[in-house]
């Protein structure tokens, strides 16, 4: 009998993954044994540390990869810099977009259902609330979708990246489903990308195979390596590379939200609860992106040498994405009423203008995307973490007075998220305002915030890639996109706010009004708004915008946004120069 | 017999599949018609693992069951949570987000 | 001379620190202020005495000095001193500025002994007298312009010092912009004159300037003028010229302006700033005798304004009006001297003298009879003054007497030398001497028509015709003895300065000796015709406004009374010219920047949210047609990959 | 040495941290009363001692080198992308560092009252005005490509918050947001333009990490078509911010919807970065291209100056009629620079300043008029009379005015006829036309504001407005300074000419086609 030979494993570069993931697990024993009391803050700790701890690894691994990339365990992670580096800033970002998911604000109650699987406004979801139920098993899920997204970005094996394409969307699928509020809108939002994104992996996955019958391996080196040798099995089809170069590149789109595989964007990232509509946003953007940079590289290399017009096939495919998303991200953007809407849209944009980068194919690609998804991101989670804060409240006139308190008066209910209702807010919540104004102004792309290194570094790496007619479409996009930034912040800082109330009960075709299941008449505070999908109010009351205290996690991460923000505007070296060394992946 | 047919027929799967999941408003059958695009994908990789007389496709075969199947776990559950809010599994209906 | 010429700056710096003091001091100032007025402007006209005593005790060769004060601006190639060209010119000037001047400014304190504003008036009448001193004695084009606009300042703040107030307020303050506003006109020709010449000779200093023109070289710049160009310097200037002189076709302001206070149409719009044109021409000599159809143009201006203003003269019924038509007619004759060449030159200049006096002195006059008559401008309500104001009845006499050139008084001595070098010829444009000339006589004889009616629709006449409640009187002495002064002025100063030439010979160092050319008539026959239409002018106004009884209604009168009376409709003619079809192109240019321009731009947003509301249909939220636009999206991107890349592989 | 440029540009900043961060926190828990009234004594101190600083620049600066950029520094910023932070200023960028630093505390006395007594609001107000003096006097400085650009950007945000936070009109907000995006429109084309310079010079041999700074990149030769298309990326920015017809639309709304001290800082020094650009970038980077525009450029200036005055004649609005003064103005400025003539350049170098104390003359004195009605009415008709209820203020108005006509003996006139005269033997096609088509600006620059000054404050005062108060000691503190600036400046102009005169030798020198002069005798002989 043969005895059995370990397989050489590097496990300190498998560690962040390790970590991560494996907090993922740890965490869904931890639902099963720890008491309910403290199954939450467990939860959050473990989460946090786990991300912390995998972003400890990575700083650790950096020097040693960036001398010499590693392949490991036989090449199904492939750990180039530039991997590491998208996994570093997906582990920053998911940990600041943890530490707004973790935010119960003065409210007491955080944003996701009690019980995500009751209908809502059953008896069943009353009973589950005023016991207090939680769903902390949003952690676990968290820490999968971020390991999965990780792992997305640092392999050449199509397989598993399709895995990880996997891994990451199915906890996101729940997730969406899980909002508090405007429950119907949440399980839409779910269902819509659940079933898109199970189509686009599809999609993805037959042209895996389609490459695989072209070449007889999933691995896109070998497959570089072999064509520029020659001697492929099926050399004449490459017909079959070029359709399957181009499923996968569609299916990597889908996720980055590019025209026209975009439709889910905006849908999902209003139905979706806010938190985690920034955590998606942020990362599953750098995740996607990071791959795309990568596939496209990868079989650039082989391609090149067989055959340069696929090259060019391909490179028109990505600039003609790129206008699209662009043109659609920023004009629809500037049409939409509804701040989550507009911050979707605005992904949207991010997204063609991070395409106008890479279209270049020029070398220096790498460091200013990575540039860019790191300050895009932060400036995304820090807006959803704001848009977490603004509230709707219900007010009775005659409340307090002599006909005694209204009963649930002055109860906070979902986020105000039509534009309309944020006027004034400027003199309601100065810090607050003044930070959303810094994220609106950096994805603007204004100097001295982050969004214009970023964005300068994109039309940088269009014109090194001879494509400055292209640069000069994202400026021009840029132009519109800064349009509806303003229009925003004019409402916020100068308009005043309205003395009626921002939403009145009146619009019925507004998609927040809910058709059915309305639960009336309830009994304790807070429960008959918690899962109404829009505010009934009754003729004495009206509904008015505030702005609710973060107790901590939330503010943080706002804060820390806000100062990477600016810092990353004024004084990017220390990051560039790290995003630079970042900037070789192919080993 | 040529690959060609089996790389046809897989196709062909998986157009179907693509159709299903454009024209049919179950929920459940349009996720039947994902179902079917993924097993087309799965002939492609064993024809063309026996093509190139290795393994490695029939092992992605798996793999792409095992998808598969937590996919469908997933995908159930939100597709019964919102039959039971409302009673109905139409994707036409579910259409509140739009613009 | 060199041990005075430090003095020369204080030729301006008295009048300008009296302005500073007066306008800065505030109400303080209020009880002494109009005597200061006066000291500052007595002390230039001092200063001016001591350097002109010097100059004539100078030989004649290094008569002209300049004077260098410091380097006013210099940059880019042009440098200007603030220097100051002390000559014959400039101090004849200063004489008849400060001498004039400083009687007026006695003449105000009683003048506007009850206005409560009496020393903001002083402060301008100061600024004035310290601007006009920088016109004349300025050694650049440049720093002229500066007091050339500062004249136009000083009489714009004058013409309108009664601008709120009064129920003629708004009028005054409209006549006041009127003014500088035709003016500014005249100085975009100065501007375009400067701007020629320093990319002519790099320069804008009469000292290079004019050598230049003169083709002796001894200018910075080899490249001298050629004659296109100084004959389109010279259109400029003369263009400057006509808005300062009020000469046709910008005269329409001068009558207006006599909305000022009478010592200030006396002292701007008759002896003084009004003449600066003619001061301007003599000054460029060179360059209009460089250029032959320019000096053709100026003496057609100075004719037609002759006539112009004569004509408006017979037919207006205000005094001040009246004496404003004839100032612009006599600064014609100085116009059309100062285009006959060197030897109108010193005749213009010299007319300009006499006419600073008597004119100044009839204005003076008109002002001391208002005065009695409570303001009162029209002469039909006068009529009988001379019993009652002999003083300024003899004075004006003197006056009227010598505008109208009759010898020995000063106005024919002037005038009369004008008329003859109008009647020089012109080799190759015979007709010149001929037209120019007659031009002239006809002049004098309606001159002599409208001054003659003007004095006895005034003091003559056998009945009053005054409103009620009139008791004329004679003012102060401080309004009479200016005057006389100015009376004496214009009787003795031309003969003083006219026998022998002697103001001729003072000026040749300037303008050049002038070869003697022979009229075409011989010079008696000129001098008797001359003489005889003026009398016969003359008798025609005494017959029909002295011996005749004046209605106190001006009759309807003829077709050209009407005219007259409504200066020849030059108004109405700028306003249809000129006026309406500015404003046409106004609303023009408003309509098109609100609905071309502005809303050009507002189209941009627009069409962005137009296309924003059309692809947010794509957004239907049916999952369906998401799939579809996926499914769509593949196909539609691969076939235009392939298709780009197959034209691109094409070419 | 004493870094005297990065000190003026970061005391403010100083400042704006130090007065207007404060503000965020109070209204928050609503008490306005925090710390009550320091606000404005605070940031009026700092402005004064931004004065100081600056005359220790001067002091540092040698006139005798006055085209080298002197105090300069230059250290890597962002090395990466071969952006530095490179400052230094010539003779030109000096004398604009100092009129955004001696209008700052002017404005703000003259804004004293502006902004009602609400602390917090105040301390926001002048927090931003000291932001914006810091950017605005780094645009100046600014000595590499990649930093000015930043500035030129950065710079519109404060002035975005003061025009719609702050302002007075009802039309406030569309106005900061048209300013905003006709700014950032032309900023982001500009942007293109910044990014292809970097490639070709990085191309043309430039070492990369130092390829955005000025000093490097003059002379590198980036080939005919690049070239024009940059000059035309930069000019429009330029143009934009100048204002230029036609893209001159933002700017009667900012003015007439801005306060008065807003407009000054906006129109008065900002919009110089416009002009300055076109000198100090435009010229010397694109030679070749700049002489091929340059006879559009030149008719277009031209049309701006009538079209300007033009528009100023029809305004029934004051503030607003200020403001299209000044697109006839920066016509001429524009005009000076384009015709490449030495004289020419040095009058539009020193119409920057001029233009910038009186028409901020103009404006603040306006602002006192306007603040004075009792409906705070900006409708020229509403006033009448008011010469003899107001003396003080209606002369100031009459001298700032006649400064804006540039009359001899004011410092405008000096600079307007240098232009003038300049231009017109300039080398490109058409100069000396255009020029004499412009000399009709001055004509309808009497007419704008001598009708301006017949309707307020002549004839009898209007019912309602017989007893206004006259002006203030503090504000004749603010106008004093203006006024006796022109006048010092018009009679001594040499004060200023030195700074400008090398500087605008050099740029000509650079862009002549052939020795000015002998083009001069050439246009005039044509004559």
């Amino acid at each position: 009998m043969t005895e059995f030979v370990a397989p050489e494993i590097d496990w300190l570069a498998l560690a962040p993954l390790i970590v991560v993931l494996g907090a993922g697990v740890v965490g869904v024993l931890v639902e099963a044994f720890v008491p309910a009391k403290a199954r939450r803050v467990t939860q959050i700790v473990l989460t946090l540390a786990a991300l912390a701890g995998g972003f400890a690894f990575i700083a650790v691994l950096w020097p040693q990869i960036v001398a010499q990339p590693v392949q490991v365990v036989g090449g199904s992670v492939t750990l180039t810099p530039f991997a590491l580096g998208t996994q570093g800033i997906i582990a920053v970002l998911a940990f600041l977009g943890v530490l707004v998911v973790a935010d119960r604000t003065a409210t007491g109650q955080d944003a996701f259902a009690p019980a995500a699987s009751a209908v809502p406004g059953t008896s069943y979801e009353d009973l589950a609330r005023r016991s207090g139920l939680e769903q902390t098993e949003i952690y676990p899920l968290l820490l999968f979708a971020a390991g999965g997204m990780m792992l997305f970005a640092s392999t050449d094996d199509l397989i598993v990246m399709f895995i990880a394409l996997e891994v990451l969307s199915l906890p996101l699928y729940v997730l969406c489903a899980t909002a508090r509020r405007r429950r119907l809108l949440s399980q839409e939002a779910a269902a819509k990308y659940f079933l898109l994104g199970a189509f686009a992996s599809a999609l993805f996955i037959f042209g895996v195979a389609l490459i695989y019958g072209f070449a007889g391996t999933v691995r896109l080196l070998e497959i570089a390596t072999a064509m520029q040798q020659g001697g492929l099995p099926l050399d004449g089809m490459s017909g079959l590379l070029v359709a399957g170069v181009l499923l996968v590149t569609v299916g990597l789109l889908f996720k980055v939200g590019a025209v026209p595989f975009h439709a889910w964007t905006p849908d999902v990232y209003t139905g979706a609860p806010t938190p985690i509509t920034g955590f998606m946003a942020a990362c599953t953007k750098a995740a996607a992106v990071a791959a795309l940079v990568e596939v496209l590289y990868r079989v650039s290399i082989g391609v090149q040498a067989v055959d340069p017009e696929i090259m060019r096939q391909l490179q028109v495919v990505i600039v003609v994405v790129a206008v699209l998303t662009m043109a659609v991200g920023t004009v629809v953007g500037s049409v939409q009423s509804d701040v989550k809407r507009l911050l979707a849209y605005s992904s949207i944009a991010h997204a063609g203008f991070l395409l106008v980068g890479i279209a270049g194919f020029s070398s220096q690609v790498q460091s200013s995307t990575l540039f860019y998804l790191l300050s895009y991101g932060i400036a995304t989670i820090g807006a959803f973490a704001v848009v977490t804060l603004v509230r709707e409240r219900r007010v009775t006139p005659g409340s307090g007075e002599h006909n005694g308190p209204v009963e649930d008066d002055g109860v906070v209910l979902g986020e105000a998220t039509e534009i309309a209702q944020w006027a004034g807010l400027g003199r309601k919540a100065p810090w607050l305002t003044a930070a959303f104004a810094l994220f609106l102004l950096s994805m603007a792309g204004i100097p001295l915030t982050a969004g214009f290194i970023a964005k300068f570094g994109a039309f940088t790496g269009a014109t090194s890639g001879g494509l400055w007619w292209l640069a000069v479409l994202g400026v021009l996009a840029s132009v519109v996109a800064v349009a509806f930034y303003l229009r925003l912040l004019v409402v916020m800082v100068f308009q005043p706010a309205p003395i009626t109330p921002g939403v009145e009960p009146a619009r019925d075709d507004s998609p927040r009004v809910e058709t059915g299941a309305v639960s009336t008449g309830s009994t304790s505070a807070g429960s008959a708004t918690a899962t109404m999908t829009k505010v009934q109010v009754t003729a004495a009351q009206r509904v008015e915008v505030t702005v609710v205290r973060s107790r901590g996690p939330a503010a943080l991460a706002i804060a820390v946004c806000a100062i990477a923000t600016v810092i990353l505007g004024v004084f990017p070296s220390l990051v560039l120069d790290l995003a630079q060394e970042a900037s070789k992946f192919v080993p | 017999m040529d690959i060609t047919n089996y790389v046809v027929l897989a196709a062909a799967l998986f157009a179907i599949g693509a159709t299903t999941v454009l024209l049919r408003r179950n929920a459940i059958v349009v996720f039947m018609g994902v179902e079917l695009m993924l097993n087309a994908t799965n002939l492609a990789f064993v024809t063309f693992a026996r093509l190139h007389g290795d393994l490695t496709g029939q092992v992605l075969a798996f793999f792409v069951m095992v998808v598969a199947a937590a996919e469908v776990v997933v995908g159930l559950a939100i597709i019964v949570t919102i039959f039971r809010t409302r009673r109905s599994a139409s994707v036409d209906d579910v259409n509140l987000l739009k613009g | 001379m060199n041990d005075v010429i430090g003095l020369a700056p204080w030729l301006i710096g008295f009048p300008l620190i009296g302005a500073a003091i007066l306008l800065l001091g505030g109400k303080a100032t209020d009880r002494w202020g109009h005597w200061l007025g006066v000291l500052a402007s007595a002390a230039s006209g001092v200063v001016g005495f001591i350097l002109m005593f010097r100059m004539i005790g100078t030989p004649a060769e290094e008569r002209s000095i300049d004077h260098h004060l410091w380097t006013w601006l210099s940059a880019g190639g042009l440098d200007v001193d603030l220097g100051i060209r002390l000559d014959p010119l400039s101090l004849t000037f200063v004489m008849l500025v400060t001498f004039v001047g400083t009687l007026i400014h006695v003449y105000s304190v009683a003048y506007m002994d009850h206005d409560p504003h009496r020393r903001r008036f002083f402060a301008y009448l100061n600024l004035f007298v310290a601007a006009m001193l920088t016109l004349v004695l300025a050694d650049s084009y440049l720093l002229l312009f500066v007091g050339w606009e500062g004249v136009g300042l000083a009489s714009y703040l004058l013409i309108g010092f009664w601008d709120t107030g009064r129920p003629s307020a708004r009028e005054n303050a409209v006549a006041a912009k009127k003014a500088f506003v035709m003016n500014r006109i005249g100085d975009m020709g100065l501007i375009a004159a400067m701007a020629l010449m320093f990319s002519a000779v790099g320069s804008v200093r009469f000292a290079d300037v004019l050598p230049a023109v003169a083709g002796d070289g001894t200018g910075p710049a080899s490249a001298l003028i050629s004659t296109g160009t100084a004959t389109a310097i010279g259109l400029c200037l003369l263009l400057a010229a006509c808005g300062k002189s009020a000469q046709f076709p910008l005269q329409a302001w001068l009558g207006d302006a006599m909305a000022g206070p009478t010592p200030v149409s006396a002292l701007i719009h008759a002896a003084t700033m009004v003449t600066a044109g003619v001061y301007l021409m003599v000054r460029s000599g060179p360059i209009l005798e460089a250029a032959p159809t320019a000096q053709l143009v100026v003496v057609i201006v100075g004719a037609v304004t002759l006539l112009f203003g004569a004509v408006v003269g017979t037919a207006k019924d205000d005094i001040k009006k009246a004496l404003a038509a004839s100032t612009m007619s006599q600064i014609g004759y100085m116009m059309l001297a100062a285009g006959l060449g060197p030897a109108g030159y010193a005749f213009a200049i010299f007319h300009l003298l006499t006419h600073g006096f008597f004119k100044a002195g009839l204005f003076l006059g008109a002002g001391s009879v208002m005065h009695a008559m409570s303001d009162q401008t029209d002469m039909r309500r006068f009529g009988g003054l001379s019993r009652f104001l002999p003083i300024t009845w003899i004075t004006m006499g003197l006056g009227w007497l010598a505008i109208l050139g009759i010898p020995p008084f000063s106005g024919f001595w002037s005038k009369d030398g004008i008329i003859e070098a109008a009647f020089i010829p012109v080799e190759g444009q015979p007709w010149r001497a001929w037209v120019f000339g007659t031009v002239a006589v006809l002049g004098a004889a309606i001159t002599a028509f409208y001054m003659t009616r003007l004095f006895f629709m005034t003091f003559g006449g056998r009945r009053p015709r005054w409103t009620e409640g009139q008791h004329p009187h004679e003012g102060s002495p401080l309004m009479w003895w200016p005057l006389v002064f100015l009376g004496v002025g214009s009787a003795a100063l031309g003969a003083v300065l006219g026998i022998g030439g002697t103001f001729t010979t003072w000026l040749e160092p300037v303008v050049g000796q002038a070869e003697h050319h022979e009229p075409v008539l011989p010079v008696p026959v000129i001098i008797t015709v001359t003489l005889v239409v003026v009398v016969l002018g003359a008798l025609l106004a005494f017959r029909m406004y002295a011996v005749q009884l004046v209605p106190e209604e001006a009759p309807r009168g003829s077709v050209l009374t009407r005219a007259a009376r409504r200066d020849l409709y030059q108004d109405a003619a700028n306003e249809t010219l000129v006026v309406l079809p500015a404003h046409g192109v106004a609303r023009l240019v408003q309509v098109g920047d609100r609905d071309v321009v502005d809303r050009g731009w507002g189209v941009l947003p627009q069409a962005v949210s137009w296309f924003g509301a059309v692809f947010r249909k794509a957004q239907s939220g049916y999952v369906r047609s998401y799939a579809a636009g996926m499914a769509g999206g593949v196909l539609v991107i691969a076939a235009v990959a392939w298709l780009v890349v197959g034209l691109g592989g094409a070419q | 040495m004493f870094p005297w440029l990065t000190a003026l540009i970061a005391w403010p900043l100083v400042g704006a941290a130090v007065v207007g961060l404060g503000s965020l926190g109070r209204s928050r828990t609503g008490s306005a009363s925090a710390g009550v009234g320091l606000a404005r004594p605070l940031a009026l101190l700092f402005s004064l001692v931004e004065v100081v600083l600056l005359v220790g620049a001067f002091a540092a600066f040698d006139t005798g080198a006055a085209a080298e950029h002197q105090l300069a520094a230059t250290y890597p910023w962002i090395p990466q992308i071969g952006a530095s932070y490179a400052v230094g200023v010539d003779g030109v960028g000096l004398l604009l560092v100092a009129l955004a630093v001696v209008l700052v505390p002017l404005v703000l006395l003259a804004a004293w009252q502006e902004q009602g007594r609400d602390e917090v609001r105040l301390r926001r107000f002048v927090g931003l005005v000291l932001l914006l003096e810091a950017f605005m006097v780094a645009v100046f400085c600014a000595r590499d490509v990649f930093l000015f650009y930043v500035l030129f950007e950065a710079m519109l945000i404060p002035a975005y918050f003061l025009i719609g936070g702050f302002g007075q009109g009802a039309g406030r907000r569309q106005a900061a947001v048209k300013f905003l995006m006709f700014s950032l429109g032309g900023g982001l084309i500009m942007l293109a333009a910044v990014i292809a310079l970097y490639f070709l010079a990085v191309g043309a041999g430039v070492d990369p990490s130092r390829a955005f700074l000025v000093d490097e990149l003059v002379g590198v030769d980036l080939g005919a078509t690049a070239e024009r298309l940059m000059f035309v990326g930069f000019f429009i920015a330029f143009a934009i911010k100048a204002p230029m017809v036609p893209v001159h639309s933002w700017l009667p709304d900012v003015a007439g919807n801005a306060s008065p001290g807003t407009s000054t800082l906006l129109i008065c020094v900002l919009d110089k970065v416009g002009t300055f650009g076109m000198l100090t970038l435009c010229l010397p980077l694109f030679p070749e291209a700049s002489r091929w525009a340059a006879p559009f450029v030149i008719a277009l200036a031209v049309i701006s100056v009538l079209y300007g005055a033009i528009m100023a004649i029809m305004q029934t609005d004051l503030l607003r009629l200020v403001g299209w003064t000044s697109v006839s103005h920066f016509g001429f400025i524009i005009l000076g620079i384009f015709t490449f003539t030495p004289l020419g350049t040095a009058g539009s170098s020193f119409m920057m300043l001029n233009h910038g104390l009186a028409t901020g003359a103009l404006f603040l004195v306006a602002g006192f008029l306007v603040s004075r009605h009792p409906e705070k009415s900006q409708r020229i008709t509403d006033y009448r009379g008011l010469r003899s209820v107001t003396p003080v203020l209606a002369g100031t108005f009459l001298v700032a005015g006649l400064a804006t006509l540039s009359l001899p003996g004011l410092a405008t006139f000096v600079s307007e006829i240098m232009v003038l005269i300049g231009a017109f033997g300039g080398a490109p096609a058409g100069s000396a036309a255009w020029t004499v088509a412009a000399i009709p600006g001055v004509v309808l620059a009497a007419v704008y504001v001598l009708l301006t000054y017949q309707k307020i404050f002549t004839g009898a005062p209007a019912e309602g407005l017989e007893d206004l108060p006259d002006l203030k000691a503090r504000e004749r503190f603010v106008a004093a300074p203006l006024v006796a600036g022109l006048l010092v400046l018009g009679l001594v102009p040499g004060l200023a000419l030195t700074y400008v005169d090398a500087p605008a030798e050099q740029s000509a020198a650079l862009t002549a086609v052939d020795e000015p002069a002998d083009a001069a005798a050439q246009m005039g002989s044509d004559k």
